[in-house]
């Protein structure tokens, strides 16, 4: 009965969504057919926001890091903001259950050292993503999950790689006050809340683009480290 | 004059510290909140550019006489509210100073996206706030609507910036005659869906029994007052002054917020729960803030906005408070309590009747307002607003009876006959009730210096060229 | 006509939130219907006929809509965050209630 | 030929996601989406988001899968009928 009355109002709320978007008075453009100079993305691609900004607005190749870090900065704070309340809740609803989870499973040699070189080329690859983030695709957000993921081999691969490592907590509490003090900076400087006050330097090379760079490394080893914590709280249980 | 920005970042940097230094939490909490208090008084009005890119490109923070009243109520609630809260913080100091960023940064931001993040940062901060109470159901089913809201909004303004290629609300304000009407309506009902589940509209508050109804002394009073006033700000700012509807969906969407103060009134009604029946009354005023929102009277909606807000305040923090210390809030066992604490008592009688809207107190402006605006549009809104209040009415007065006389109803009041519960260490619950009961009477005396501040927040939420000539010569 | 699919998909986690009562099913319901809205975010992004926005050549800037790929980025980290935060209650709930279905958990809203 | 592939990438997910729903044991659904989160790459890359891709992949199939496992294994629900 119950599953009657869910088909019922998904299928009326499909018919309200396709009428709406795709009926004959929309000008809700179709799938492909947007062109860019009707947007506000228009100047974020010419990167000319601002014309009378001295240097190139923000040397970063990928547009959408330049979007994401430096055109609309607060976005970015809010985010690393949300991961970071998560990270907490995570730790006070599962804080009680102190030891961690032993498998049925125990890991054997090969695991455990095949993990060792594998968590480390992953941990490299974080890395390099979020320190070319300017350059490549990729950016703060999936180098720090990269960071995480490779910890959460450690965590899973041998006993003793303990879950309450208290550098990530330190690490995470710095590279947020250092995105906050830069900001700060660039309103004592500029006049703007997370003002590029650095230069740009050309499109492309690695030191261009100002704070821009800066900014996402800290992203990344922010979310890196929240999600180690986050992933080693996870994996605190009953030892069954 | 502080940079409005400084209300956003310094409570998000001593977030970040705190987690560095457990032990001085406490101290960067209270510090912060009072520096908020005090600083948002000395905020100037305009558009405060992030990153120094100009409006519809970069994020903007919008300061006008509306957001700076809101500014001001909500730093002093969330004070007061620490105040009241503080026997219950349970290692939540860091979570609190992050939900005091987000509600700033709501406040004030100009940009949908933006508005977005913040309203997500406000909701994570809810559940874990909401689950201190080891109710964990209850905010699983917290987090399930507040989430669907949040994808539902995120959908709406997706479609707006589809078809109008911003997401700057100045620039989208200046572009909605371009858009159609059918892209309009299906974009106005997701991003109002994805808005009533924070500000509790019918379809989408089943959540809000389950939290407020097991609230402990810090999230009753800060889900009740500060996180209402925010929710019904925004609301009031988006569909108030960005996003003008047409009418029939404006009266689609009136008709939920009445059936939600009728609902909620009757429901309160019905309920022999201290902190239910105020559960229900925070609902159903809800329902009549945000229609008043929608009809576009904006001055009666900020004044039953402040008023239900302080009012919350006392009445939620005296009743969780006899909660925890006497783990019952069952009316007919608590008869007779005020007996016993004459402060807390007067203080919860004059913000009940001034909720009520009786004269002589500062509610009696809002509901002539309210009815007002209501009878200038048609013949129903007034007489379902005049139903809901009659109701209202009748079940407030009936609790305060029953809490001022003890023994049951029928036999005479005697001393002994009253309840054997005590409220402990309810010193600071019973100043403030007093300091607030002192300023409801004061302004329903002599309302000019509260209620002209309202009245020029109220105009200038109701012109938007001034908002758009302060966003688009924007500093 | 793959934006249709990714509205289909929404509706299909809309559908499976409202008809499902084992709580880790309403998470992966709730999983579902983001992804469907960012893949929708996405498509009207999309430009037939123009590349990633990355600059690779200085003059070459014929790109597909970088902002609604801003907006993606954040929304899944978003998503994230809430799918741990529900993750680490749904295991509370079982801890204190022995089950997942939510019609054997007794109505807690006001004890 | 690309849209081929989308449409293909895309009823595929939509397959997926109602295995998901629908499916009696808790640990296949789990299986099922996060097949259908690394559909989701594909359509992103298809669609020119390469960022998006990246994130999505290491985020979304990557360690939003290991919680819902470790949740499950915590639970000892992983053969849970319905």
């Amino acid at each position: 009965m119950k599953r009657i009355i869910a088909i019922l109002l998904t299928v009326a709320v499909g018919i309200f969504i396709f009428t709406g978007l795709y009926g004959e008075d929309s000008d809700f453009k179709a799938f492909g057919e947007k062109n860019i100079s009707d947007t506000v993305a228009n100047s974020y691609v010419d990167k000319n926001v601002d014309a009378d900004r001295e240097s190139p607005e923000s040397g970063s190749a990928n547009v959408v890091t330049s979007i994401v870090v430096n055109y609309r900065s607060l976005d970015t704070l809010g985010e690393v903001t949300v991961l970071f309340v998560s990270a907490l809740g995570v730790a006070l609803l599962g804080g009680f259950l102190k030891e961690k989870v032993t498998f049925s499973v125990k890991p054997g040699f090969i695991l455990k050292n095949g993990m060792k070189i594998i968590s480390g080329i992953i941990l490299i690859t974080g890395i390099y993503i979020f320190i070319h983030g300017h350059l490549s695709p990729g950016g703060g957000f999936p180098g720090g999950a990269m960071i995480g993921s490779s910890f959460l081999l450690m965590y899973l691969s041998d006993e003793e790689f303990k879950t309450k490592i208290t550098a990530f907590k330190i690490m995470e509490g710095t590279a947020g006050s250092l995105i906050l003090i830069i900001g700060l900076a660039g309103l004592s400087i500029g006049g703007y809340f997370l003002y590029n006050f650095l230069p740009n330097g050309n499109v492309g090379d690695l030191i261009s683009a100002g704070i821009v760079p800066i900014l996402y490394v800290l992203v990344g080893l922010k979310v890196g480290s929240e999600i180690s914590n986050l992933l080693g709280n996870f994996l605190n249980g009953e030892v069954e | 004059m502080i940079n409005p920005i400084l209300l956003v970042a310094i409570p998000l940097l001593a977030a970040f510290l705190s987690i560095m230094v457990k032990k001085l939490s406490g101290v960067f909490l209270f510090g912060v909140s009072l520096f908020t208090a005090i600083g948002s008084f000395f905020i100037e009005n305009g558009s405060y550019v992030i990153g120094g890119w100009k409006p519809p490109f970069g994020i903007n923070l919008v300061v006008d006489d509306y957001s700076f009243l809101i500014l001001i109520i909500v730093n002093i609630l969330f004070f007061l509210t620490l105040l009241n809260g503080m026997w219950d913080l349970k290692k939540n100091e860091t979570v609190l100073l992050v939900t005091l960023a987000g509600v700033n940064g709501i406040v004030m931001t100009g940009d949908f996206f933006n508005l977005f993040v913040f309203m997500e940062i406000i909701a994570i901060s809810a559940y874990i706030l909401a689950s201190s109470t080891e109710k964990y159901y209850s905010v699983f089913k917290y987090l399930i609507l507040g989430t669907v809201g949040s994808s539902l909004y995120l959908f709406g303004i997706i479609i707006l910036y589809g078809t109008a290629g911003t997401l700057n609300m100045a620039d989208l304000a200046s572009k909605l005659p371009e858009i159609s009407n059918s892209v309009k309506v299906l974009a106005f009902t997701f991003i109002f869906s994805g808005l009533a589940v924070e500000a509790k509209i019918l379809p989408f508050n089943s959540w809000v029994r389950g939290i407020f109804g097991n609230s402990n002394t810090l999230t009753g009073p800060m889900f009740s007052t500060v996180y209402a006033t925010v929710s019904a700000a925004v609301v009031g700012r988006v569909f108030g002054q960005i996003l003008t509807i047409d009418t029939n969906l404006i009266y689609a969407f009136i008709t939920l917020t009445l059936m939600t103060f009728i609902f909620a009134e009757s429901a309160a009604m019905a309920s022999k729960n201290l902190r239910s029946i105020l559960t229900f009354s925070s609902i159903g005023q809800a329902g009549l803030i945000i229609t008043m929102f929608l009809l576009g009277g904006f001055y009666a909606a900020l004044i039953q906005l402040v008023n239900n807000a302080f009012a919350k305040m006392v009445m939620f923090s005296i009743a969780t408070k006899t909660y925890s210390s006497n783990e019952d809030d069952d009316i007919d066992n608590l008869a007779g309590i005020f007996r016993k604490h004459y402060m807390m008592g007067l203080g919860f009688t004059i913000s009940a009747l001034s909720l009520i809207g009786l004269p002589l107190f500062f509610g009696f402006y809002g509901k002539i307002n309210i009815l007002q605006t209501a009878f200038a549009t048609n013949m129903w809104i007034p007489a379902f607003i005049l139903i809901g209040s009659i109701i209202e009415g009748i079940y407030y007065i009936r609790l305060l009876v029953k809490l001022w006389n003890p023994g049951k109803e029928g036999d005479e009041s005697s001393e002994e006959a009253g309840t054997s519960y005590t409220i402990l260490n309810g010193f600071t619950v019973s100043i403030i009730a007093l300091v607030v009961g002192a300023v409801f009477v004061v302004a329903g005396i002599t309302p000019e210096f509260l209620v002209e501040n309202i009245e020029k927040a109220a105009n200038s939420l109701g012109d938007i060229n001034t908002y758009l000539s302060s966003v688009m010569g924007g500093i | 006509m793959s934006q249709y699919l990714y509205i289909i998909l929404m509706l299909v986690g809309i559908y499976g939130l409202l008809s499902q009562k084992n709580i880790i099913k309403m998470i992966i319901s709730l999983n579902i219907l983001e992804l469907g809205l960012n893949l929708f975010i996405i498509s009207t992004g999309y430009i037939s006929g123009s590349n990633a926005p990355i600059i690779i050549f200085e003059n070459d800037t014929n790109f597909v809509d970088p902002l609604p790929q801003a907006i993606v980025l954040t929304a899944i980290v978003i998503g994230f965050g809430v799918t741990a935060v529900a993750l680490m209650l749904a295991r509370n709930i079982y801890k204190k209630n022995g089950t997942l279905e939510i019609d054997e958990i007794r109505g807690e809203d006001n004890d | 030929m690309i849209e081929v592939v989308e449409i293909i990438v895309g009823a595929l997910m939509l397959l997926f996601a109602v295995l998901a729903i629908e499916s009696k044991k808790l640990i296949n659904s789990v299986i099922y989406m996060s097949l259908m989160s690394l559909l989701s790459v594909v359509s992103f890359i298809i669609m020119k988001a390469p960022d998006v891709g990246i994130t999505e992949a290491v985020i979304g199939s990557g360690l939003v899968t290991f919680l819902f496992v470790i949740t499950l294994t915590q639970i000892k629900k992983t053969g849970d009928t319905k």
